[in-house]
């Protein structure tokens, strides 16, 4: 082939120089990954969920390894967006790498909120809304459950922001489709999916759950094969860009995303087993297209509608 | 901080059920201070999907074929108890292993001096002899003892390297008494305390199961004793990015409760500043 | 201890030596495992799906394996229900072990129709409803992915049958809870959960998935976790006996879904990964209880209600 | 049908990846028939998970020491291609594997004479010689004919074996051109069809990737010349309970289509019967 591949995507207005990003509560703020990889080489960096107010999270264990997957309850831990801004924010800046925050809350007033303070923040390209982490119960389901609540809470936030809006899904829903298109319908720029399968691990030596917040989320290459399929679903039926997510480990794992109609991935639970996984991830991506001949990563996802 | 594939140059059952490994690490092995640890990734397959942290043992020096050039390596000292570590007590020398270290923040002697005391329980050992090599640099420290609990004689690990490290003195205690006192390695630390002038500077450092570290923190925040202990906990990351990991703490200073990272703020710990469950 | 720990338990009238039976698929007609393990000691041999007429299935590639689990598409291929009783339960008559038969169908009809013929026959100890067979698609759902479906349904297959009626739940819902509510509304026995998750594995190579069916269900260790929090949750809130399963392979596994709520568990995967697995799996939980002195396997459901 | 943990003997590359492993059980291989396949699972973690099906390549005697009794062992023949087959490949002797088998059905000789044609692709070869000697004891066998097709001489495998099987005539086609003829291995059998009396009694076995098989049916069909050959497919159980390895069939009598499983009902077919997608 004469030329390299473009590699190049645009995720909501967000332009990144590679598909890959590394997904929100695995990279932390960037900080602790920056001795391991070149930060400035990553297609975008979602921070972990920062939420109005700091918060402590759950009480340990957090975490339990499972077969080819992992479970977490954090709980949100997180320094809360005053310190964020503070603190966090000058560090990611000094890289050339489109931000993504990803946005927690217990009630819209708290999205509101924070994507106003956010929003001509110089530093910050995009919002992800957190609308379906299953560790925190506000009186029964996440907003993620539901369309009804999920299109009044991103259309609420939609009005105070226009920063680019992605709308990250729970995969612990009937109709997955139905959510996103309630996203878009509220003015949604973009899509992340999947976040976590809600799961339990039982100790049978205590004969009480694993993690002391009973259920955690499910991540790594047990539910690759769920987030391929949500991916596939709602970039049939929803006109949005996707970042596909869930699992993904290699560039081979990548290229399956994107043949299913993802835009674009990001990685999670691969950055705590392999450091460099997304770097790695970005390059398998970049051979796939040389040894397939392909010219544009962003011809990938016509794939999955021809299926 | 380092990642990559490293030579496996030793493993070795050292006791039933304990193995040592050396690795080929350098550029671990550069860096490395006691407590401090690697995350090992045992194999290529997504089960088991996480990396194991092991301790740092012991830095020993290689020596090179050519040109006489000595390297450090790494060795770790690790305990069979699940499907990662059967994994790794069945790789041959000549193999490679994926690591990431070191992480966490190591005992750091600081300006230590007078008597130190170190209490390891059964796998306690695995960090707190990388900390006798330390202290044995130390010009400050007058006297270390040494105090070893494991729950039978068989696996009493390291009694001897550590007597090679001029410890003042090694006591033994085994659950069954089949070597040494038996019981407790903190009754055997009571004693100690009774026999020493604790106002005089001494400094306690500990590692084992979270029973003993318990009892040994109870011990010495009493008597006022500065001890700093490595603790073990469940890890994602190993790197402070995942908050997995983290134990409850009480600031010293502002007595704030908080959660800190075991990899990355740890894994060792002001006694004193640990809120057990 | 004294005495053998009690590991008989009751699911809805059937009367099972072990609490350990083989998952629907994945077992076939017994025939196959006949020469591998001793049929007479399972708890209960639950039959591969029957349909009213025979089926031919999806065409292969119907399995791919994925990350500790695998995709299957069979799509209900199977003899039917005239063959079956004709050339199936002669042989299963044989031995001494509870025949749950899985009935499945496009429409309440068909399985209205099954359960009728069903009703008075010797050998056949109870039905198993396959509401939630993602491999065959009727226009949208399946029955089991909506509440006032499967109370239809049902209900439908209450009216014509007086064998104990077990209706097997689909994790793929917001919420699963409902679904069990419905069923027990409905008249149901006793709950089997969880069935599949639906996946996709995408073949890089052709740019297409790996099924020819496009999506698949997902199965084995992988999707342990979801199970377990869907038996517990599901355990909570409905007040019938269920049977847990979703990646058992040890009796380890199995005693966490009896911790959670279970009164039995069915092995379907692992089958395929050790064909003893049922009978290991029943040994080990006998000693389990042993080690644990506990008496009997039925305390064990209590914890999970504590939690 | 047995299963179990069997001892490892040998576990050797033959070409470039390309292993064969030897398997101490008798258990097995006291039924086994060639064309039938052995299911092991090569790990006890879960990744991967499904066990891998490999063909029974020789049925090979092995003297015990004692009462110089003799134990038939299985050997196996495989290339590396994937995960399974990369932790298979470094295995070492002495270590245990846990297989199942033998399953499915073999390549039945039945009332087999007169001239045998025997062509393999690539991997093809293994179970064809197993069969090759069965052939030999079939004393109404007049001619063996064997073809080999491989991508390069050094995946040329078991000619040696297959010509001291006593075979005719043993012929090679290579892709490039670097052993025996070049191009494919169809081109040979079209050849040997040409200057054989197809009259006369003559069956072709085949074996090996499934355009080359796709090829031999269209030729075997066309000349009214009976073909069995051995397919392969993704197995889940291996013993025909999960209907996931399906292949569609017509039948020879009826002309009623229908999935066949390959575990089970196979992997042997014929030619005619088999749906090409
Ligand atoms: C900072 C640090 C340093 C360590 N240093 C050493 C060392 O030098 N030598 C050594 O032998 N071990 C050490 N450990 C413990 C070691 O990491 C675990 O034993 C190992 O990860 C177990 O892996 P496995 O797959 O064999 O067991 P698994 O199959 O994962 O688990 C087996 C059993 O051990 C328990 N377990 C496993 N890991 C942990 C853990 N991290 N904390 C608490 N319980 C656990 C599990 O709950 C389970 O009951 C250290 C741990 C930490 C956090
Ligand atoms: C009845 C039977 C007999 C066989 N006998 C032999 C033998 O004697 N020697 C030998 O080397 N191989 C044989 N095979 C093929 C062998 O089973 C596969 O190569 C092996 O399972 C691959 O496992 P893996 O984990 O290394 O590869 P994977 O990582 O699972 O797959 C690697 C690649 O190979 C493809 N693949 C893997 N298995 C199959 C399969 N069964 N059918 C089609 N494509 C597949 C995958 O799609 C993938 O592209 C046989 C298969 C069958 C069904
Ligand atoms: C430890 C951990 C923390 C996470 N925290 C968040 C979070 O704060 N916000 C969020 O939207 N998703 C969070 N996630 C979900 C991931 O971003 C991702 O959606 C999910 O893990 C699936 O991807 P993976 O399988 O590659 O990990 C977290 C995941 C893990 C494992
Ligand atoms: C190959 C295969 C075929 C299956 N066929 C059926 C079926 O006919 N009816 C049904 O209710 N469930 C069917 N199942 C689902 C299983 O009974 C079980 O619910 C599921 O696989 C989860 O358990 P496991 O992880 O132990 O396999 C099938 C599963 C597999 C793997
Ligand atoms: S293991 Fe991830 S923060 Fe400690
Ligand atoms: S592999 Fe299960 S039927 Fe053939």
């Amino acid at each position: 082939m004469k030329s390299e591949p473009n590699i190049s995507v645009d995720i909501a207005g967000i332009k990144m120089r590679c598909p890959v990003m590394v997904a929100s509560g695995t990279f932390g703020y960037g900080e602790e990954y920056a001795d391991l990889l070149d930060l400035s080489r990553l297609g975008a960096l979602v921070a972990k969920g920062i939420t109005l107010n700091p918060r402590q999270g759950n009480p340990p264990p957090r975490i339990v390894e499972t077969p080819a997957g992992m479970l977490n309850a954090i709980g949100w831990e997180n320094v809360g967006l005053q310190v964020f801004l503070e603190e966090k924010l000058p560090f990611l800046k000094r890289f050339n790498t489109p931000l993504i925050v990803n946005v927690c809350g217990k009630k819209e007033e708290e999205y509101v909120q924070i994507a106003e303070r956010l929003d001509d923040r110089e530093g910050v390209a995009g919002l992800e809304l957190n609308i379906s982490c299953p560790n925190v119960r506000s009186g029964g389901l996440s907003f993620g459950r539901e369309a009804g609540a999920t299109q009044k809470l991103v259309a609420g936030v939609r009005r105070v922001t226009k920063l680019p809006l992605i709308v990250k899904l729970s995969p612990n829903v009937t109709d997955i489709v139905s959510i996103g298109r309630a996203a878009q319908d509220a003015g949604a720029d973009g899509l992340s999916l999947i976040n976590t399968l809600v799961g339990i691990a039982v100790d049978i030596k205590t004969k009480r759950p694993k993690l002391t917040n009973i259920t955690g989320g499910l991540s790594g290459p047990a539910i690759k094969p769920v987030a391929l399929r949500s991916v596939w679903e709602v970039a049939g039926k929803v006109d949005l860009p996707i970042i596909g997510m869930g699992g993904i480990m290699t560039g081979e794992d990548a290229v399956e995303f994107l043949l299913a109609g993802a835009t674009a991935v990001a990685v999670g639970t691969a950055n705590f087993v392999n450091p460099h996984a997304a770097l790695d991830v970005a390059e398998g991506i970049r051979e796939y297209l040389e040894e397939n001949k392909i010219q544009d990563v962003n011809s990938l996802r016509e794939y999955g509608k021809k299926w | 901080m380092w990642q990559g594939r490293v030579k496996i140059s030793v493993n070795e059952e050292v006791a039933p059920g304990y193995f040592r490994m050396v690795l080929n690490a350098p550029q671990v092995a550069e860096d490395a201070e006691a407590g401090q640890f690697i995350h090992i990734r045992v194999n290529d397959e997504y089960d088991p999907l996480l990396r194991r942290p092991l301790s740092i043992h012991r830095i020993i020096s290689r020596r090179l074929k050519v040109k006489s050039l000595k390297l450090p390596d790494i060795e770790v000292l690790y305990e069979v108890v699940g499907k990662g570590t059967k994994i790794l007590a069945g790789k041959r020398p000549g193999e490679d292993l994926d690591i990431l270290g070191p992480l966490g923040n190591g005992f750091k002697l600081g300006c230590v001096s007078g008597t130190v005391i170190l209490i390891a329980g059964g796998m306690g050992v695995a960090p707190l002899l990388a900390l006798a090599e330390e202290i044995r640099r130390e010009e400050k420290v007058k006297d270390t003892y040494v105090i070893i609990g494991a729950r039978t004689k068989a696996l009493v690990l390291c009694e001897d390297a550590f007597r090679d490290l001029a410890a003042k003195e090694v006591q033994v205690a085994t659950d069954d008494g089949s070597r040494g006192y038996k019981g407790l390695a903190t009754d055997l630390l009571q004693e100690l305390f009774s026999t020493l002038n604790l106002k005089l500077s001494t400094t306690v450092y500990a590692c084992g199961p979270e029973g003993m570290l318990r009892e040994v923190a109870a011990l010495t925040v009493a008597k006022g004793v500065p001890c700093r202990m490595s603790l073990e906990n469940r890890m994602g990351c190993g790197v402070g990015a995942c908050l997995g990991c983290v134990v409850r703490v009480k600031s010293l200073q502002s007595g704030v409760e908080s959660y800190k990272r075991v990899c990355k703020d740890g894994p060792v710990f002001e006694a004193g500043e640990i809120i057990w469950e």
